[in-house]
């Protein structure tokens, strides 16, 4: 079921880097977020799983979506699209990647982890997750954290942290809104911001 | 439920990790390569649960949160230039935004 | 009158500050007042310091003004800290009064240019931190003034910017002497670490408790700081910029390329020579340098045509004498040399700036000629000023000749080298002087270059008859010499012998370039020295061809050597593969995002891969 | 929350607060003059709460944040900076005919992104922190619509600092599977007990690339110029000294926890990293003629110098990366402030050839230009001298001879390209009989277009440049012949680090 899931994934995320029609590659990310949504149910996340369909796949994949509509990236995209990816494009970044992957899968593979016992889970935040001096039975039933501890370490440990994150959202918003702005470009005062032209390549 | 090994879990982040990297590199079309942002911190994301999961602590998930706060924002400004570039320059191709740079660079 | 040390090297800097932010609006009349009078006043507040210094000592000949620390880091608190002992004494009477002199020449030669403040701007600023220089009781603060006075020798070389090869200059000076700065400055780092402490005095005495004589720190020390002090004096093998550096103004040369800064390494041996004396190596070294110095600037100095060029070969050959002498330890002799050296060649580059405006911008001396009579003055004032350091340089022969390391070999080829310095001397003060006249002069010098061209004429003189370190209470000579003191005859003889040697050079000049003027301008000149050299040694054959064969031979080699500006190609090259690297290295900067993308993936691959392995 | 939380808080409550005052103020009327009060005085009042909360220093707000003497200190700093910023921009902004009132909201939040970060003691405050201050500069740097380099500048900033962000969390993922916690102190403890750092390691590896990417450090450093040029000056500003100086802060109070060997790798590879970055930093800006880029190329070089002092692992090597770092801030502020002072609301003045002159024009903020630069260049009597010879007496300390070397050659050749731009500042202005005669003439092409006359022009500075620029200005020098007691001070901040 993992491994179903894990690869769903992982396809659906290779098509969507690879597709040349943004809408499609967008589909194929929303497939992926949602297998990876399952993913997080697997694991006994389900709040994170529900926010991940919810926000991930739904509200920022429909900004994406809203974004390729006003630019009228439709079919007529895709054959310009084709020409900026030729495929001896892939072999650089692929290596550069594989290699990377291959840095993280090593220490993965033959890393011993400490091994978790029950009691880590009312464990204090502050206090050092013990390590156990005999090996814990590794195979025990996984507890499932739910909305509710999620909710109450959010709003009781991370309340400061989630007040920043609203600052965040703050910025991010000003930031769009100031940007995004439409402005009638012939409104642009005399005299109005004008970085000096570079100069251009000798 | 049966408990899912974190090292494989780990493995399937690294994964999706590393393809958000490849799209990053490879794509030259903006939005493209904002896919691809999302893609690798989606797979930060899975996994910080993962070890979450592990631990048997909210934290992991408290972090997820915090991630996709910082998605979103980051989407928002990211779409936002979008759409200035779009009308400021015909095409999204990154490769044809190089008016920064060294005066005379061979 | 000793309290008032601190206000020395204060004075100029006032002098500095004023020009700069009020030069525009001040009038040349004030700009000079204020250039000028800044300078004399520290000169006479120079004068009343050595009055009482020498009158009533302070206790163990040693001043030291604490004005507060600078800054402390570690256990280690430099501070802002004069101290006035009879070397520093010599330094800065040399600094303040040939300083002040060169400040009154420019007051009328620079008088047409437009940038007059920004000139005594930089002036009082130069002479203001090599005073800080010299007074410094710790190294860290003569860094600060040894790299000040780099800074303003690069501005000062480069004042004339509007000529690209005058900036050139003033760049190469800079990067040649940045090699030997930083040298230096892992020298002061390595006794920061070893010693803790920067304080001079101190470091001598903790260097000679921790380090034996010989061991490998020392030497280490002594040859990082003998690096810089080679760079700052334009010695082998980072002389090649001095030449270079006559881009500048003639009061420049005459201040910094002649009297002070380039005197600055000699003084910096001179002031750390309890950590040189654990190094008998670099001491050696020392000598070599110099020798070797001496000899290679002299040659080339004989086959120089630009006036100013001579003059910067002689004073690399003169600082050569300076470091011959430090290296046998005899830094006594050296001061000495020092200060008349600075008088003599202060003079002849005041002099050769006025006659290179008489001539309307000539440097070539063989397209001047007969020049005495018009201009008398600057033709006696040389001649006399010329005679001064030959006494002086005898004073460094005898020394070399009874001190322990030297020993009549060494004489013999530091009496070579003076036997060249006064060919090229009085080669270039008869073409330039004697002779029929080649030139329309329209110009006369004004009393304001007069009267210092005198005062340092006479100062050169006075150095022949007078030992200035010794009046100063400055005699450390090299060890040995004192028994040959004892019979001061031999020691007189010997030193009569090079001036013996000087003056059949100067006979020997006179042959060659007044009473034989076959030569034409653009011709070179060596082979005529082998003509005259032929007529010199009547007896005939056997000595020409030996003569040839031995030294007219290596003498056109080491010149196309020397012309060929190897070492000079040497830096070119540094030069090149640093701007190499900057292109390729730029190169990265494509402006490219994806490229930069790939840089980040680089690196986090790199970071990924190193704490795997 | 008790009260004491909040009061060793109030710096970066008031910080926030203010951005939200100001954002109403706006929605009421949009008034430059009023909002850019606001949001200085905001910053007043933030740092007039540091001795309050100092007072009840070191306190810890669970589990979040950190208020001890070290967090307090770079809180000044940051906040310092970001009002000399703020007076900046407003002149600048008041030139140009844009919607100026938001750039206040966005410079607080970038600010409290800052404090957040030199506070933080926990993952998610660290990078809460990181992404506010980022967030905002996306913003920042692509603040000014009308030009036509701000999209791309905007741009890719945000796709390089996205990707960079991206490598730190799963980095930071790592080190809490191995880890599980989030915060430092059990962290550390956490690693101590364990033979060794497992996955840990590659997870730390990965968050130097953040941090990196954010110090811009090489390789992580290709944004820098780009950023630096496009970005309205006062923005550059920021971006060389807040954004930087609250990355290193955390920097140093992450890997201070750390004592063990099991942590050399990381440091083998932030040595590295700094070798590479004074050299190739020096030599990038090298023969660079555009000021804004070869400011930034020196920054790369600077951070490098600072990481020798980091490196040293003690506490003076903390004292010293702090000494640097102030001293850096006021250099490379004061230099800005200058380019910033000089643009007009037409063009900015970072071409090599705007400066040309400037002695004889403007003397004073020539003047101020050529002590700044002096100040970057490690000249003695300014604060930048100080502060890289305590970096460099660290670095020695702590017998690391191949990154002192490198900090040695990477001054020499830094030396030239600082004295290159003050020669040319002490050039003649009339570039038409002398075009091909600057003092340092390279044989790169370089232009000879004629300086910006506006630039040129004698004009008076306004107050609030001025008095930025003279408080600068007496630090610059004030800090290079009498440093003790800031050192004392920093003594006394930093002490509680390790």
């Amino acid at each position: 079921m993992f491994w179903l899931t894990s690869i769903v994934a992982i396809v659906a995320t290779l098509l969507a880097i690879s597709r040349l029609n943004a809408t499609h590659a967008l589909l194929y990310l929303i497939v992926s977020f949602l297998s990876v949504a399952v993913l997080f149910l697997q694991l006994g996340a389900p709040f994170v799983a529900a926010i991940e369909v919810i926000v991930y796949a739904g509200a920022i994949m429909v900004l994406f979506v809203f974004v390729i509509m006003l630019l009228n990236l439709g079919p007529h995209a895709v054959e310009g699209e084709r020409q900026l990816l030729p495929p001896h494009a892939w072999i650089g970044p692929g290596l550069l990647a594989a290699v990377l992957l291959l840095e993280l899968l090593m220490p993965l593979s033959n890393n011993q982890f400490i091994p978790t016992t029950g009691t880590a889970k009312h464990a204090d935040h502050s206090t050092i997750p013990t390590i156990p001096t005999e090996a814990a039975p590794q195979l025990q039933e996984r507890m499932v954290v739910g909305p509710k501890e999620v909710g109450i370490k959010l709003f009781s440990t991370y309340l400061l942290a989630v007040e920043l994150a609203g600052f965040l959202l703050l910025a991010g918003l000003v930031g769009a809104f100031h940007i995004g702005r439409e402005e009638p470009r012939t409104s642009a005062k005399p005299g109005a911001m004008e970085v000096p032209s570079q100069e251009g390549p000798a | 439920m049966n408990p899912i090994p974190m090292e494989q879990s780990l493995m399937v982040a690294a994964m999706l990790f590393s393809l958000g990297l490849i799209g990053l590199l490879v794509r030259r079309n903006v939005i493209f390569m904002l896919i691809s942002i999302e893609i690798m911190l989606n797979a930060a994301g899975l996994a910080f649960v993962v070890a979450g999961s592990h631990w048997q602590a909210a934290d992991g998930q408290v972090m997820f949160l915090f991630i996709i706060t910082m998605a979103a924002a980051e989407v928002a400004i990211g779409l936002a230039l979008v759409l200035r570039l779009q009308s400021d320059l015909p095409t999204l191709d990154v490769d044809a935004m190089d008016q920064l740079k060294g005066g005379d660079d061979a | 009158m000793l309290n008032y040390l601190a206000l020395l090297p204060t004075l100029p800097l006032v002098g500095f500050l004023i020009l700069t932010a009020f030069g525009k609006s001040l009038s040349k009349r004030s700009v000079v007042a204020i250039g000028v009078g800044s300078m004399a006043l520290a000169a006479m507040l120079t004068i009343g310091i050595a009055i009482h210094f020498l009158s009533a000592p302070p206790p163990g000949h040693v001043f030291e003004q604490h004005l507060w620390t600078w800054f402390q880091v570690g256990d280690l608190a430099p501070g802002f800290s004069l101290y006035l002992d009879a070397l520093s004494l010599a330094m800065i009477l040399v600094i303040t009064l040939v300083g002040f002199l060169i400040h009154l020449y420019s007051a009328e030669f620079m008088r047409d240019d437009d940038a007059y403040a920004r000139f005594f701007a930089y002036m009082n600023l130069f002479v203001s931190l090599m005073l800080i220089l010299v007074l410094a009781d710790n190294l860290l603060l003569l860094y600060l003034g040894w790299e000040g006075v780099g800074m303003c020798s690069f501005l000062l070389i480069g004042f004339w910017y509007k000529k690209p090869e005058n900036s050139k200059a003033a760049q190469k000076a800079f990067i040649v002497t940045r090699v030997g700065d930083t040298a230096m400055a892992i020298g002061l780092f390595l006794l920061i670490t070893q010693l803790g402490t920067l304080d001079i005095q101190e470091l001598g005495v903790r260097a000679s408790e921790k380090w034996p004589v010989g061991s490998g720190m020392a030497v280490a020390a002594a040859a990082l700081l003998l690096g810089g002090a080679v760079g700052k004096s334009a010695q082998l093998p980072l002389q090649t910029w001095l030449p270079d550096a006559m881009a500048g103004p003639s009061p420049v040369s005459a201040l910094i390329h002649a009297a002070t800064m380039v005197t600055a390494g000699v003084y910096l041996i001179a002031r750390t020579h309890a950590l040189f004396a654990l190094a008998p190596v670099v001491l050696t070294a020392v000598m070599l340098i110099g020798l070797l110095t001496q000899l290679t600037a002299g040659i080339s100095a004989v086959h120089q045509r630009d006036i100013k060029r001579i003059l910067a070969y002689s004073t690399i050959s003169q600082l050569g004498y300076m470091f011959f002498a430090l290296g046998v330890s005899s830094n006594g002799a050296a001061i000495n040399h020092l200060m008349t050296h600075a008088c003599f060649k202060a003079t002849w580059f005041l002099a050769a700036g006025a006659v290179i405006i008489a001539v309307n911008h000539e440097h070539d001396i063989f397209k001047m000629g007969g020049l005495g009579k018009k201009l008398p003055v600057l033709f006696w004032t040389m001649f006399f000023a010329g005679c001064g350091p030959f006494f002086s340089k005898d004073g460094i022969l005898a020394e070399v000749w009874f001190s322990d390391t030297g020993g009549p070999f060494l004489w013999l080829l530091g009496l070579f080298g003076v036997f060249v310095t006064s060919i090229y001397l009085f080669r270039l003060l008869f073409t330039v002087f004697l002779g029929p006249l080649k030139n329309d002069v329209h110009w006369k010098p004004g009393l304001a270059i007069t009267i210092p061209l005198v005062i340092l004429a006479t100062g050169s003189v006075v150095g022949a008859i007078v030992e200035y370190p010794r009046l100063l209470g400055y005699h450390p000579y090299a060890t040995g010499t004192e028994a040959a003191h004892a019979s001061p005859y031999l020691h007189a003889a010997i030193g009569k012998i090079a001036v013996g040697v000087a003056l059949a050079g100067i006979y020997v000049a006179y042959r060659l370039f007044v009473r034989h003027k076959h030569y034409e301008a653009g011709e070179v000149v060596v082979p005529h020295i082998t003509l005259r050299m032929r007529r010199l040694f009547a007896a005939g054959w056997y000595f020409d061809r030996a003569y040839h064969a031995a030294f007219v031979v290596p003498f056109q080699a080491t010149s196309r050597f020397l012309r060929s500006e190897l070492i000079d190609r040497g830096y070119d090259a540094v030069v090149a593969l640093v701007q190499t690297g900057h292109r390729q290295i730029r190169r990265s900067q494509t402006g490219r995002l994806r490229w930069y993308a790939a840089g980040i993936a680089v690196g986090a691959v790199f970071c990924l891969g190193a704490v795997l392995l | 929350m008790n009260t004491t939380d909040l009061i060793a808080l109030s710096p970066l409550l008031i910080v926030g607060l203010s951005a939200v005052a100001i954002l109403l103020l706006i929605s009421l009327r949009r008034n430059h003059r009023a909002v850019a009060t606001l949001a200085l005085g905001g910053l007043a009042l933030a740092m007039a709460s540091i001795p309050q909360a100092a007072a009840v220093a070191p306190h810890h707000i669970a589990p979040l944040m950190m208020a001890d003497g070290y967090a307090l200190f770079y809180s000044a700093l940051l906040l310092a900076a970001s009002f000399v910023v703020g007076l900046l921009s407003f002149d600048y902004l008041e030139q140009r005919g844009e919607q100026r009132e938001e750039y206040y909201v966005l410079l607080l939040l970038a600010t409290l992104g800052g404090l957040v970060l030199v506070g933080a003691n926990h993952f998610v405050s660290l990078f809460l922190g990181l992404e506010i201050l980022s967030v905002a500069i996306y913003v920042m740097v692509a603040y000014a619509r009308s030009s036509p380099l701000a999209a791309e500048t905007g741009i890719k900033y945000l796709i390089l600092a996205g990707t960079s962000s991206a490598f730190m969390v799963f980095g930071m993922a790592l080190v809490y599977a191995q880890t599980g916690t989030l915060e430092f102190g059990p962290m550390a403890a956490q690693l101590m007990q364990m033979e060794d750092f497992g996955l840990a390691l590659p997870g730390m590896a990965m968050m130097l690339v953040g941090v990196g990417f954010k110090l811009a450090v090489v390789p992580f450093h290709m944004w820098t110029p780009e950023v630096y040029q496009g970005a309205p000056v006062p923005v550059t500003a920021f971006v060389a000294t807040v954004s930087k100086g609250a990355m290193f802060a955390l920097l140093l109070r992450f890997f201070a926890a750390f004592e063990a060997d099991e942590a050399q790798p990381i440091m083998n590879i932030l040595g590295l990293l700094a070798i590479a970055s004074m050299l190739a930093g020096n030599l990038l800006a090298l023969l660079e003629d555009n000021v804004k880029r070869l400011l930034a190329y020196s920054s790369i070089a600077h951070l490098g110098y600072v990481l020798v002092a980091f490196l040293a692992e003690s506490s003076f090597g903390d004292e010293a990366v702090t000494f640097y770092l102030v001293a850096y801030f006021i250099s490379t502020l004061a230099a800005f402030g200058v380019i910033s002072v000089l643009s007009d609301g037409k063009s900015e003045a970072d071409r090599m050839e705007d400066f040309r002159g400037l002695y004889w024009r403007r003397p004073m903020l020539a003047t101020l230009m050529t002590a700044a630069l002096l100040s970057l260049a490690g000249i003695p009597l300014t604060t930048g001298f100080v502060a890289k010879f305590a970096v460099v007496a660290a670095g020695v300390k702590a017998a690391l001879w191949v990154p002192v070397f490198a900090l040695a050659l990477g001054s020499a050749i830094g030396l030239y390209y600082y004295l290159r731009l003050v020669v040319v500042m002490l050039s003649p202005v009339n570039p038409t009989d002398d075009s091909n005669s600057e003092a340092t003439a390279t044989d790169d092409a370089m232009s000879t277009r004629a300086p910006n006359p506006a630039i040129l022009r004698p004009k008076k500075v306004p107050i609030g440049p001025a008095f930025a620029l003279s408080i600068l200005a007496i630090f610059l020098l004030g800090l290079g012949v009498l440093p003790t007691p800031l050192m004392d001070f920093i003594k006394s901040s930093v002490s509680e680090l390790r």
